[in-house]
């Protein structure tokens, strides 16, 4: 039984990651934006595992839990920003809370 | 316990008292700062004799033990030392300094019962004793200007005691700032030094001038220069033409400060400094005859101004100017020893005069004008007598210690290898002066009738605990120059002795050689005195006896025969007189000349021109270029977060671009 | 052409997919639905890697807890259309070109990297599953104290969320 | 049919699923019927009655009444995810079953070794909670989708209500995975056999040294799926019918089964957990045991029979009979040496589960209902602290041994 080249999931990773950035720099709702990076982190996830695999070593997936956990305190934060956001601007759209320039 | 091995014991007993009294006395009793201060300072002489006992011990070759304690700062070749000497000279200053100091010490304990801030005085008299300690046991010329910066920071501050008189405040800054202007040839004179011989250390620059010729007496090369810079700084310190002027108005502090300060041990740093440095001086003739005109000049003019005053303290204070002159007059002829000499004997003598002074002042409430005194023989015999004998030492009168030591002074200035007609003549004048105003001093005070209104002064004798140095100083007076006297009979001087391996050591030159052991040099001045007798006859008959005598007799005749005639006198010569007791105008010329263009200097060019303009404009010239650029730059934070989002990824691209390209390259 | 090829396919075709529809889509909660799609995914791609642990925790943390946080604050905000404003001129133009170039340089590096052809579950045979027990010697003996560190910062964050959202009466 | 001979392990495991979705999905119908009758019966009442005997049919006829309702769809509700909700809720409420092991991991049936479980994963309590964990979208999506806003408040609710006791549930399970040292459900099963040896009588099940555990899981559990006393989400009073309130006809059918899945789910895992699964409380020695399933069977199938005789008229009779037959073969069936040993794992662990799902419908026979605030503050200040201290208490009950012996 064959099985998948390390380089197919890195390609994918690369991808997902790329695409992230582009939603990061092309979405307007805070929230998609948010969400932009939690996929960009899912991307790094992914290559992580690969390498780790790859390598037959395990600290890859250890840090693999650093970065979920990372992640879960960003959107906790992240959130509660937005909430904050949202009751004193009464809209989402980032380009609209621009009140922080010289 | 060998203080020899730790001499810094010597000087952290007065720190150690200055630190106490000075950061706990305030809520102390007068007894416990008087223990802490007079018994650290006597625990200093204590050990100061104990380490002379040690060093008596060393094997003959030795002249001087050295110890290096830690390395204080290093920068490059330029390093210097935590390091502390002693030799000879090391010791008569020691001795003079604790001692003298110790008295002083007890004598305060009485004359400044009444005071405010007792701990104060006691903290800064203790802190002076140290740094001047540390100025003579310094073993390299960079630890030594610390102790003469500290000696002049102690001064500065006990000038000002009582620092809510305006005018001490003003003696305070003018000694401070005066000294200051020496001070600043003395820093140069040390990095010449230290950029001619690559070391500040004594022993080390003293052995490698030893190797140098010594320099023509026609033109300067870089010893003279060193010298005389340094003289500037002795200038200063010890109140020599021009910079004397500092001395006179430092008497606006307590008088025990004078006896100590201005009188005893820190005026005479600078001697004692010209003394150390003798490897350099006696290579550079033209230095030597700088110290010794300066010295004469000033020891002549400053007994002509002592001559018309009328403050008895002002009066000391010039003579102590003068006196210094004459210890000058004596290094720089290259009696060095003759003028240690004089430096110790004059310790004693003018400490006590000043003493006595302090005394006269304390029991007439105050009162230093001594035409309001006069007839106080009677009142206050002790203070009477002890100031009497130290008259005596001072004009010069035969068996007293002036004598010894002053007839050496002019001797090697008569008669030496560098002798010099005028300068003789000038300080036997001074001389004669010097008896005659001292005479006057003590006519105007003790003779005559009372001048002031004796029920409102009650005068009484000053309490034990002043009278009893004054006691021991006068039998140091009359005691201390016999060192000297078997070399009226044509045998060794002792003191000369004593001293001579220090002078001997650098290789000093042959005139002066001669002059260090005079046994018998007498014998070359001149065939006529052939025997001890004919020797002991000429020295006591001699120029300034006699013009010593003249002087006693001329102010007996004015002051207690015709008390009105000094007045005639004055209007007689009145110009004179007037140009005397306004001191030569000189402060005044100061003030027009330097002072008042300085502060038009500071003020119009300094302060107007380079501070508002030059300095502000750069500030602020840098403060609106940066604003200029940040309100430029300022435009990118436009707030929009999807713009800076676009700028991360362009670094993004950039670096993974530039990273991974370079990578794939190594690869 | 076989299973695990086929699989990974569909998977990356999945995650693909929904990462376009997240960029895509103007709805927030469409974005929030396809975003966890992906999450789906690319716990599958852990299955097929051995990594059957990190898929669940995938799971249950980026899918179960996380994004339900989302759908959560979007419901809670009821966020509708997402209005297409476009005031920054550097996103409007630069943006979208900037991305796809790093995709692409990221893309052709990973393709060419040096271990691009080692079989990726691992130096074993096919299918080897990793044991979870040596993941947690590894989590809580080498990388303990990363780990009681990430615990601070998660208790912290909880805390920074508490006072952010805190209606301020 | 290569593809079958390469992929053997597909086909069973597709085989099985059709059982298990098949048996589960009767289940499920039955067990609105079981709740129904036994609530009535607490409340002193008949409950379901006409519909074939003891309305035994009433699952079949409110199945057919959902088929053939009108389908709504509220206007300006989102399409795709109004139709993605109660799909999403229903699968993965199945889906979990999946993983569960209804008998022993050794039995041969047709001469051929096999597991009565589809999918045996190394960590099937991790995927259980997983695939539970997605549950909340069901809810979440269906109330934001219908466009209204009880929905809305109900989906909030329980969406919330769900995230808050999946942790206290999570915590619960923790101690006995601590006590097992494993995450796989047959050896979690395996590591429950036996007995104490102080106390030869006890079963070394779980529940006993983690009954704190076991009091947590099954409160919280009540609470992640919405059931009385915690039902808030469909609190009538308050919002209509909560999350659901614009489903009609088969989508609200959807709803109602996901709910009784997760019953039955969580029933499962409780069993597993702690209630020593398929394993039987009593000792091997006592042989005779293995008849108990088939002397239940018969003596169900004797009631019944007399129950036709006696009591029934009509259509119900000829129901009764078919019934009593069916027991009665069932029954005989059991009695085969061949049956015997495979029915004996499923036997006491449906045993269990009927049990706890008896518990389940007491509970909401008998409990009022709590108010919103109350229902949080129990989640969050006692069952987490408490659930808490019990995993602590297990790790060094666990530790401690292990210290005395290495100092």
């Amino acid at each position: 039984m064959s099985v998948v080249p390390v380089s197919y999931y890195l390609v994918l990773s690369a991808v997902l990651f790329g695409l992230g950035v582009i939603a990061f720099v092309f979405k307007r709702n805070i929230i998609t934006i948010l969400m932009a990076i939690e996929l960009m982190l899912n991307a790094v996830n992914l290559a992580f595992v690969a390498f780790a695999r790859a390598w037959g070593q395990l600290d890859g997936l250890v840090f693999v839990f650093f970065v979920i956990v990372v992640a879960a305190a960003e959107a906790a934060v992240g959130l509660a920003i937005v909430i904050r956001i949202y009751h004193n601007r009464q809209s989402l759209n980032i380009e609209r809370a621009n009140l922080l320039k010289f | 316990m060998p203080i020899l091995e730790h001499l810094w014991i010597i000087l952290a007993l007065p720190l150690a008292g200055a630190a106490s009294n000075g950061l706990f006395g305030k809520n102390w009793s007068k007894t416990i700062i008087n223990s802490v201060g007079i018994g650290s300072v006597s625990l200093a002489f204590l050990s100061v004799l104990e380490a002379i006992r040690e060093f008596s011990l060393l094997p003959d070759g030795q002249v001087s033990f050295f110890k290096n304690y830690f390395n204080w700062m290093a920068a490059g070749s330029f390093k210097v030392d935590f390091a502390l000497q002693m030799d000879h000279l090391t010791i008569v200053m020691l001795l003079v300094v604790t001692f003298v100091s110790l008295l002083v010490h007890i004598y305060s304990a009485g004359y400044m019962a009444h005071e405010e801030g007792y701990y104060r005085f006691f903290a800064y008299l203790n802190l002076f004793v140290f740094f001047m300690l540390t100025l003579v046991l310094a073993a390299n010329i960079v630890l030594m200007f610390v102790g003469w910066e500290g000696v002049g920071l102690c001064s500065y501050l006990l000038i000002g005691f009582w620092f809510l008189k305006q005018s001490a405040i003003n003696a305070g800054k003018k000694a401070f700032i005066t000294t200051r202007i020496g001070d600043f040839g003395f820093t140069v004179g040390i990095l010449l030094l230290f950029w001619t011989f690559g070391s500040v250390d004594f022993g080390t620059v003293f052995a490698k001038a030893a190797n140098m010729p010594a320099e023509s007496a026609t033109q300067a090369g870089v010893l003279t220069w060193i010298c005389l810079l340094l003289f500037a700084g002795a200038i200063g310190k010890s109140a020599q033409l021009p910079l004397y002027v500092w001395l006179p108005d430092a008497m606006e502090g307590p008088t025990p400060v004078s006896a100590l300060i201005h009188a005893a041990t820190m005026v005479t740093a600078g001697v004692y400094m010209v003394a150390r440095m003798h490897a350099l001086f006696s290579r550079a003739p033209i230095a030597m005859f700088v110290v010794a005109a300066v010295g004469a000049i000033t020891a002549f003019y400053a007994a002509t101004i002592g001559l018309v005053q009328t403050d008895i303290k002002k009066v000391l204070a010039y003579s102590t100017v003068s006196q210094l002159g004459y210890m000058f007059l004596g290094c720089g002829v290259g009696a060095y020893a003759a003028g240690i000499f004089h430096l110790m004997t004059h310790a004693f003598f003018k400490g006590l005069l000043f003493l006595a002074a302090g005394s006269v002042i304390h029991a007439m409430g105050g009162e230093q004008d001594m035409r309001n005194m006069g007839g106080l023989r009677k009142q206050i015999p002790v203070t009477y007598w002890t100031m009497f004998i130290a008259t005596l030492a001072i004009a010069g009168i035969p068996g007293f210690a002036g004598f010894f030591s002053k007839d050496e002074i002019l001797d090697a200035a008569g008669s030496g290898s560098d002798a010099h007609l005028t300068l003789w003549v000038l300080a036997l004048a001074g001389a004669g002066l010097t008896s005659f105003y001292m005479f006057r001093l003590i006519f105007l005070t003790f003779f005559g009738k009372p001048r002031f209104d004796e029920h409102k002064v009650h005068v009484h004798e000053s309490p034990r605990s002043m009278t009893v140095p004054l006691m021991i100083l006068a039998l140091l007076s009359i005691v201390g120059g016999w060192f000297a006297a078997p070399h009226l009979l044509g045998k060794t001087d002792h003191f000369e002795a004593f001293l001579h391996p220090v002078f001997a050591t650098y290789g000093v030159p042959a005139g002066l050689e001669q002059r260090a052991s005079l046994a018998g040099a007498a014998g070359e001045q001149g065939g006529i005195f052939a025997t001890p007798a004919m020797e002991l006859l000429h020295a006591v008959t001699g120029p300034p006896v006699v013009l010593a005598i003249i002087g006693l007799l001329v102010a007996w005749w004015f002051y207690v025969r015709r008390p009105d005639a000094p007045k005639k006198l004055a209007e007689s010569v009145h110009g004179l007189y007037k140009l005397l007791l306004d001191k030569y105008y000189v402060d005044e010329t100061y003030e027009r000349v330097i002072i008042r263009p300085f502060l038009w200097i500071s003020a119009n060019v300094f302060w107007h021109v380079v501070d508002e303009n030059v300095i502000d404009g750069t500030v602020n010239g840098v403060a609106s270029v940066a604003r200029e650029v940040g309100g430029q730059a300022r435009e990118l934070q436009s707030g929009n977060a999807r713009s800076y989002a676009t700028w991360v990824v362009v670094g993004a691209v950039g670096f993974t671009v530039l990273m991974l390209g370079v990578w794939g390259m190594v690869r | 052409m076989s299973l695990p090829f086929i699989l990974f396919f569909v998977f990356a075709l999945i995650s693909v997919g929904g990462a376009l529809l997240l960029m895509m889509a103007r709805e927030p909660i469409h974005s929030a639905l396809s975003l966890i799609l992906v999450m789906m995914s690319l716990a599958g791609l852990y299955l097929m890697l051995g990594a059957e642990f990190i898929a669940a925790v995938q799971i249950i943390v980026y899918a179960g807890a996380i994004m339900v946080l989302f759908v959560f604050v979007i419901m809670l905000l009821n966020a509708g259309v997402e209005e297409r404003t476009d005031y920054s001129k550097m996103a409007k133009y630069a943006g979208i070109p900037l991305g796809i170039l790093l995709l692409l340089d990221l893309a052709h590096w990973m393709a060419h990297s040096l271990i691009g052809e080692t079989p990726a579950n691992g130096a074993g045979s096919a299918n080897v599953m990793i044991s979870t027990r040596e993941l947690s010697m590894q989590l809580f003996q080498k990388y303990l104290f990363p780990f009681e560190a990430t615990s601070i910062l998660i208790l912290i964050a909880i805390l920074g969320a508490l006072v952010l959202a805190k209606r301020d009466e | 049919m290569e593809f079958v001979t390469q992929h053997a392990v597909l086909v069973v495991s597709l085989v099985k699923i059709v059982i298990l979705l098949f048996l589960t999905l009767t289940t499920l119908a039955y067990l609105t019927w079981f709740e129904r009758k036994v609530v009535a019966h607490i409340q002193s009442r008949w409950g379901p009655y006409y519909v074939g005997a003891h309305g035994l049919l009433q699952p079949l006829a409110d199945g057919l009444k959902f088929l053939f309702k009108e389908d709504v769809t509220p206007p300006g509700a989102d399409r795709f995810l109004y139709i993605l909700a109660p799909f999403l809720a229903l699968s993965l409420a199945l889906t979990t079953i999946a993983l569960i092991p209804f008998g022993p991991a050794t039995i041969t049936i047709l001469g051929q070794p096999t597991q009565l479980i589809v999918a045996d994963v190394n960590i099937g309590l991790m995927f259980l909670f997983a695939i539970t964990s997605i549950g909340v979208y069901g809810v979440a999506l269906a109330g934001w989708s219908s466009n209204s806003k009880y929905p809305l408040l109900g989906g909030l609710r329980s969406s919330a209500q769900m995230i808050s006791y999946e942790v206290a549930l999570t915590l619960s399970v923790v101690g006995v995975v601590l006590l097992a040292g494993t995450l796989n459900f047959n050896e979690m099963v395996s590591d429950q056999d036996g007995y104490y040896r102080l106390l030869p009588f006890i079963p070394r099940w779980h529940i006993f040294p983690q009954i704190i555990g076991f009091l947590c899981y099954f409160t919280s559990a009540i609470a992640e799926t919405n059931r009385v006393p915690f039902d808030l989400p469909e609190a009538e009073t308050e919002l209509v019918a909560g999350f659901h309130t614009e489903y009609s006809s088969f989508k609200f059918a959807m709803f109602f089964m996901a709910e009784y899945a997760n019953m039955l789910t969580v029933s499962f895992l409780a069993t597993i957990l702690f209630l020593g699964g398929w394993l039987s409380p009593f000792p091997e020695s006592w042989t005779f045991l293995q008849y108990l399933p088939a002397v239940i069977l018969l003596g169900l199938g004797v009631y019944l029979g007399y129950d036709a005789v006696a009591g029934a008229r009509g259509i119900a009779r000829i129901q009764l009979v078919v019934i009593t037959c069916g027991a009665l073969l069932l029954g005989a069936l059991c009695l085969l040496p061949a049956v015997m040993p495979i029915i004996q794992g499923p036997f006491w662990f449906l045993l269990k589960v009927g049990g706890l799902l008896f518990f389940y419908v007491w509970t909401r026979g008998t409990l009022p209902r709590f108010r919103y605030d109350q229902l949080m503050s129990l989640g969050w200040k006692l069952l987490l602290p408490v659930s808490l201290a019990n995993l602590v208490g297990t790790a060094l009950w666990i530790i401690f041994p292990l210290l005395v012996k290495h100092g």
